[in-house]
């Protein structure tokens, strides 16, 4: 069981972060990446739904299970979306001869 | 209920509270039991009558009975209400509910008010079902393909659509409250490697439940918006693909196969240790196997797709999970084979119906790798072959587990036992009846019947004739335990606590149990299925 | 868990009859919620997944929409969210430290964001209508025609996605208006405030969920 | 009356193959059953209850058992994947040689269409020994082709191409069906592969009454369209030189290579700017969505196709690059003959030939209503 209270100072400083990601995700939009422009935007995404959930959401400092759920959550949506995607990324792949 | 013997029967779940309102907001998890029970059988009866108009039809190959729109109508709404409001919430919605808090040792599951409101929520979903039956009905298969449903069908997709839609959170929320239950609510000494069986292959099951229920739920969502607004995003009209929606579809559709089938394994475990008078061989591996089924059942659905166009690779890859997924249903069968090695076998009717589910389940799932082989499933699928395929896993798999079960727990739900020789007939019929049923459809499959075919070739009659004879037998064989259980609840001889000498929390308290299951918190202090004293097991 | 027996503590108000104890009954909510989140996950898995699968079939379709978004007003959003967040976050701990007042203020604080967030979505909304790019009611796309298809697609996602979360937004601002109420006939304090600590997981999940939409569907094409 | 057979008459080279591998499965599925089976048979009888206070030794389990029973199964499963891979792998790759056939799907009738113009309905003529290749597209929604004597089966999904190859063996008649739900005349949309010896199928072809092959049709519509006035085949004009294109590999302006096969023909017809070709600028070709139907691209891709042959003759559409569109369908990038927008338009001017109405299903659907206002900007 965790009763433990968090200073204010720590959701403070994770807002202040949240706030400043929030503004980098905006700013390098507008910056010409080619292919990364995606893959930044995510990863400052991902970034901040770690904090968001590692202090808001006080998953920190909380039992291993509640952290299974967590991690199991985004493992069947990555399920879910990767696999799709094998199918709609080999489509168009040639078959080449044989296969045996 | 049997009321009128209220001052030698101890107070119990059924007597405690009287009237309708003591039903229909009770929070006991096994009152919610009963509700469901009632509700889910009103369902299997109208899905029954649906099968057999089916059948009927199918006895000449002219479509003569009814028009091919209501044969249409017909098959759909009998794949829609069998699978959404019979399968899905048979054995959990019923059995689970009313034994899961008991078997962990708990007073109640972990929210029952919300146990309540899932089955209000299924009610709810339930009129939509039927206020789409009765409107005029829905044309497009249960599985509600894109673009037919969203937009040529002339049916009334809508109130279909929104009643699975909402009949899915019943699921997911009876899913919560197992596994927090589970997790949260186990008596002192009750520890995961003394779990029952059955509450494993629930555990499992809710996973399935509460990571697959949501994709459907979304699925039919934008399927619903894409029929009122007429364009969304499975439109092939503004480059959508309706591949995707099968993606989607069986995302959620493959692996609630597992949700009917995971509760039914559950049961079996423990009928067939109880009645051989046996720890489960390999306990572990079966518990195992449940969440292994669970997980990679999540992997397989790309199965449905090898003749859509699917990427070969992508059907290569899911062929070989499809697999990989039957190796923990075949350690299960095993294991239940090799629980009966040696054993104390009684025939009492549970156990004729777990003989019946291993053999058909057995048969179910060899054809299951049939379908799982590539060049074979080219050939086999969408045929009858598929039916038959999977009526031996759902009716000869699942519902003789359900009926099992049913059997098994009768005595602790109504605290009444049923006439076992009616009902040890009723299971040699049903077992007949099902064989004859379903067993001539592999054949008709491969000679090339497609289903959902409302007039066929002439060359495919002999076989459907056969079939039809064998559903009037199997009607049979499912009316008389209904016409059994209702005499057994006033003229049943009164159940002793543990009628079957069986092991389990759930019989170390009185039939019918009390409002709070024990009359004080139970602590555990055996291993699960102590049949014989610990230093008396053998280790091979 | 349950390892030793612990006697029913028949004395806290706040314990519901089937558990033993008010940590069994707080681990048993929180869990709960997690379990609830890990649905919700799914639901909006289904969509990202989706979004996902044709953003990579059109990526310049997708891209040529931009042009029609706002960023600034789903920037302006996403910080509204994140500072409801922070009240939120807040709101919990005034709770767990007993702080009647304080909890007032900060769930009052979180509505008004939470308000002023759909204000601004609606506004959104309002203006795509006015563009004509809501794909049911008289789509037009004239600077863009070889995407007139497609670019639907994704005007079908933004509006469903969007919408969908403003579903929840309207659900947690039911939640938040319900502790309102718990709050004034309650006393929340270190011994029970799983009702706040249960509707913040909610609305920090429906907070993830925007913060991931929207670099998805305001940024697509903003470079270029 | 037909005889009844309790199994499907084996019509091609890829049925015979399938069969082994069925009856391999059948064999090791009735072997594992019978194996279940006399287990519990026996051990039901054999440890019957003797007493009803008996109390057996209790078996905790066998960690070699379980691993025997995991492996071995699935080391026989792993026979079932390759073998059904490999014959999978076989029938997505049809030979470069094979003779094109194109089969579109429609609430509920199958029209098929040969290169040199002969259409029906209902009914598919194929010689034997020779392989052959369905390009199968739908007007509407999900069908599926499915011949039970040729064990195939493949889905005709709206907005792209499958394929499906096979190569006849025994001359005769076999029925078709429609194998994926697809509304109220489901079970009517049937018909019969015909197949016939190779000379007998040239007369039926040339007798066929077309009214001039898919190629000549389609270089109707490339003049009638004003394809012609940028596609330039001598000199270099606005658009690529159509002119041995098909078959060959094409570099594509985001620099990547595709093999210009039907799928690619067909998503450059309705999508222009999906894969534009190195050195040419966008925006230059008006889509054709909602403007052709799904016959006429594939009259226009059939032409396109014929500029790339070497010579001439009804079955001159030898494929020069590599096995073009083998077994995939077209990219869903190429999604959009626009269900909405042709529902309706069909071969309504075609009068089914008259072997050809077997089944039941004419040509009734209302006119052809083109809109054409799904084609906006650009110039042709």
């Amino acid at each position: 069981m965790n009763h433990h209270v968090l200073p204010v100072r720590t959701y403070v400083l994770i807002w202040l972060l949240l706030l400043i990601a929030t503004g980098t995700t905006l700013g390098v939009a507008y910056i010409d990446l080619g292919p990364w422009n995606i893959v930044v935007a995510l990863a400052i995404a991902f970034t901040k739904m770690s904090l968001v959930v590692l202090f808001f959401m006080h998953v920190k400092g909380q039992s291993s299970l509640t952290k299974l759920f967590v991690v199991a959550g985004f493992f069947f949506m990555a399920i879910l979306i990767l696999i799709t995607m094998t199918d709609y990324g080999t489509r168009s792949w040639l078959p080449q001869g044989r296969m045996w | 209920m049997s009321t009128e013997t209220t001052e030698r029967t101890p107070i119990n779940y059924l007597n405690a509270t009287t009237g309708w309102k003591s039903w229909l907001f009770t929070t006991d998890h096994k009152r919610i039991a009963v509700l469901y029970l009632i509700s889910i059988t009103v369902f299997f009866i109208l899905g029954g009558i649906f099968a057999s108009l089916m059948r009927l039809e199918l006895t000449t190959p002219q479509g003569d009975m009814f028009s091919s729109d209501t044969y249409n109508k017909l098959f759909t709404m009998h794949g829609v209400v069998m699978i959404f409001f019979f399968l899905i919430p048979s054995i959990p919605a019923t059995l689970g509910n009313f034994l899961i808090p008991m078997m962990v040792g708990a007073r109640d599951l972990a929210f029952p008010k919300i146990n309540l409101l899932s089955w209000y929520i299924y009610i709810i979903g339930g009129l939509f079902a039927l206020g789409a039956i009765l409107a005029g009905g829905v044309d497009t298969g249960w599985t509600f393909y894109t673009p037919y449903s969203t937009t040529y069908s002339n049916a009334y997709v809508m109130p279909a659509v929104v009643g699975v839609f909402i009949a899915g959170f019943s699921s997911i929320l009876t899913g919560l409250n197992f596994i927090v239950t589970v997790h949260k609510m186990r008596a002192p000494g009750m520890t995961w490697g003394r779990l029952p069986l059955f509450v494993w292959g629930m555990y499992a099951t809710s996973l399935i439940q509460v990571l697959g229920t949501p994709v459907i739920a979304i699925t039919l969502a934008l399927v619903g918006l894409e029929r009122v607004f007429h364009v969304g995003i499975f439109d092939p009209a503004i480059g959508g693909d309706p591949i995707l929606f099968q993606h989607m579809f069986w995302f959620y559709s493959h692996p609630a196969v597992y949700i009917m089938i995971l509760p039914g394994m559950g049961v079996i475990s423990e009928v067939v240790g109880c009645f051989s008078r046996k720890r489960p061989f390999g306990y572990s591996f079966i518990a195992g196997s449940s969440l292994g089924i669970a997980i990679l059942g999540f992997l397989v659905w790309g199965h449905h797709m090898f003749v859509t166009g699917e990427s070969m690779y992508a059907s290569m890859v899911f062929s070989f999970l499809s697999f990989a997924v039957a190796v923990p249903s075949a350690i299960k069968v095993f294991n239940w084979t090799a629980t009966m090695y040696k054993g104390s076998v009684a025939f009492n009717t549970p156990m004729l119906y777990a003989f019946g589910f291993i053999g058909l389940f057995t048969i179910g799932g060899l054809t299951g790798l049939m379908l799982a082989t590539l060049a074979v499933d080219v050939h086999v699928t969408r045929t009858y072959f598929v039916v038959a395929h999977f009526h031996y896993v759902m009716v000869g798999g699942m519902v003789m587990a359900y009926l099992g079960g049913l059997h098994f727990w009768w005595p602790k739900i109504t605290g009444r036992m049923y006439p076992e020789v009616w009902a040890r007939i009723a299971a040699a019929i049903t077992f007949i009846g099902f064989n004859l049923t379903f067993g001539p459809q592999f054949i008709l499959g491969y000679m090339g019947m497609v289903r959902r075919y409302h007039a066929y070739a002439p060359e495919f009659q002999p076989l459907n004739v056969l079939s039809s004879a064998g559903a009037s037998i199997l009607a049979v064989g499912y009316a008389i335990p209904f016409v059994y259980f209702l005499w057994s609840l006033t003229k049943g001889e009164k159940a002793p606590a543990n009628p079957w000498g069986a092991k389990g929390l759930e019989w170390e308290t009185a039939s019918p149990p009390p409002t709070f299951n024990f009359d004080h918190t139970p602590v555990v202090n055996e291993p699960a299925y102590a049949y014989a004293k610990d230093e008396e097991v053998e280790v091979v | 868990m349950s390892d030793q027996a612990v006697p029913i503590e028949h004395h806290s108000p706040f314990l519901q009859h089937h558990f033993d104890d008010l940590n069994q009954q707080m681990d048993s909510s929180t869990l709960g919620m997690w379990v609830f989140l890990l649905t919700e996950i799914m639901f909006f898995g289904g969509m990202f997944g989706a979004y996902t699968i044709y953003r990579s079939l059109y990526p310049e379709a997708f891209a040529s929409t931009s042009r029609h978004m706002i960023p600034w007003l789903g920037g302006i959003n996403t910080a509204v969210l994140i500072c409801s967040s922070l009240t939120m976050a807040l709101a919990v701990r005034s709770a767990q430290i007993g702080k009647r007042n304080l909890i007032r203020i900060f769930l009052i604080l979180t509505m008004i964001f939470g308000i002023a967030f759909l204000g601004v979505k609606f506004t959104e909304y309002y203006l795509h209508w006015q563009d004509h790019l809501v794909p049911w009611a008289g789509f037009q796309y004239p600077e863009a025609p070889q995407y007139f298809r497609q670019a639907q697609i994704l005007f079908c996602f933004y509006f469903f996605m969007t919408g969908f979360h403003a579903v929840h937004m309207f659900v947690g601002l039911g939640l938040l208006t319900w502790l309102l109420v718990k709050n004034e006939r309650i006393n929340f304090g270190p011994i029970y405030y799983n009702p706040v600590e249960i509707t913040g997981l909610y609305w920090h999940f429906v907070d993830i969920v925007w913060i991931f939409l929207f670099p998805l569907l305001y940024l697509i094409g903003a470079h270029s | 009356m037909p005889e009844y057979h309790l199994l499907p008459a084996a019509a091609s080279v890829s049925a015979i193959q399938y069969d082994y591998l069925w009856w391999y499965e059948v064999a090791v599925a009735v072997i594992m059953t019978a194996l279940i089976f006399a287990a519990v048979f026996y051990f039901a009888l054999r440890y019957r209850r003797r007493s009803e206070t008996e109390i057996p030794k209790q078996i905790e389990g066998s960690r070699l058992l379980e691993i025997t029973w995991s492996v071995v199964p699935f080391l026989v499963m792993l026979t079932f994947f390759f073998w059904g891979a490999a014959l999978y792998f076989r029938s997505q790759n049809p030979p470069p040689d094979a003779m094109n056939v194109y089969v579109v799907g429609k609430q509920w009738m199958w029209k098929v269409q040969y290169p040199n113009g002969v259409r029906e309905i209902n009914e598919l003529h194929v010689p034997v020994g020779r392989a052959v290749k369905l390009t199968i597209a739908s007007e509407d929604v999900i069908h599926s082709f499915f011949v039970p004597a040729f064990r195939l089966k493949r889905d005709a999904i709206p907005g792209r191409y499958n394929t499906m190859w096979f190569t006849a063996t025994k001359p005769g008649r076999y029925h078709f069906f429609c194998a994926e739900y697809c509304g109220t005349e489901h079970s009517g949309m049937i018909g019969w592969v015909t197949v016939m010896e190779p000379k007998d199928f040239q007369n039926w072809l040339v007798s066929g009454g077309a009214e001039g092959s898919m190629a000549s049709q389609g270089q109707k519509l490339f003049q009638q369209y004003g394809c012609s006035t940028c596609h330039l085949f001598d000199e270099q004009g606005r658009c690529p030189n159509l002119k041995g294109m098909y078959g060959s590999r094409v570099l594509l302006s985001d620099g990547r290579t595709v093999v210009a096969d039907e799928a690619y023909i067909r998503e450059s017809i309705l999508d222009p700017n999906a894969k534009i070709v190195a050195g040419f600028s966008r925006d230059i070709m008006p889509t054709f969505q909602g403007v052709l139907n799904e016959e006429q691209v594939l009259e226009l891709t059939e032409y396109i196709k014929s500029l790339a042959e070497t010579h001439n003759g009804i079955f001159s559409d030898v494929q020069t690059g590599p096995t073009a569109g083998g077994g995939r369908g077209g990219s869903i990038a190429n999604a959009g003959q626009g269900s909405l927008d042709t529902r309706g338009t069909s071969m309504t001017n075609e009068p089914p030939r008259p072997e050809a109405n077997a089944q039941g299903q004419d040509a009734t659907q209302p006119p052809a209503a083109l809109p054409t206002s799904a084609a906006p900007g650009g110039k042709k």
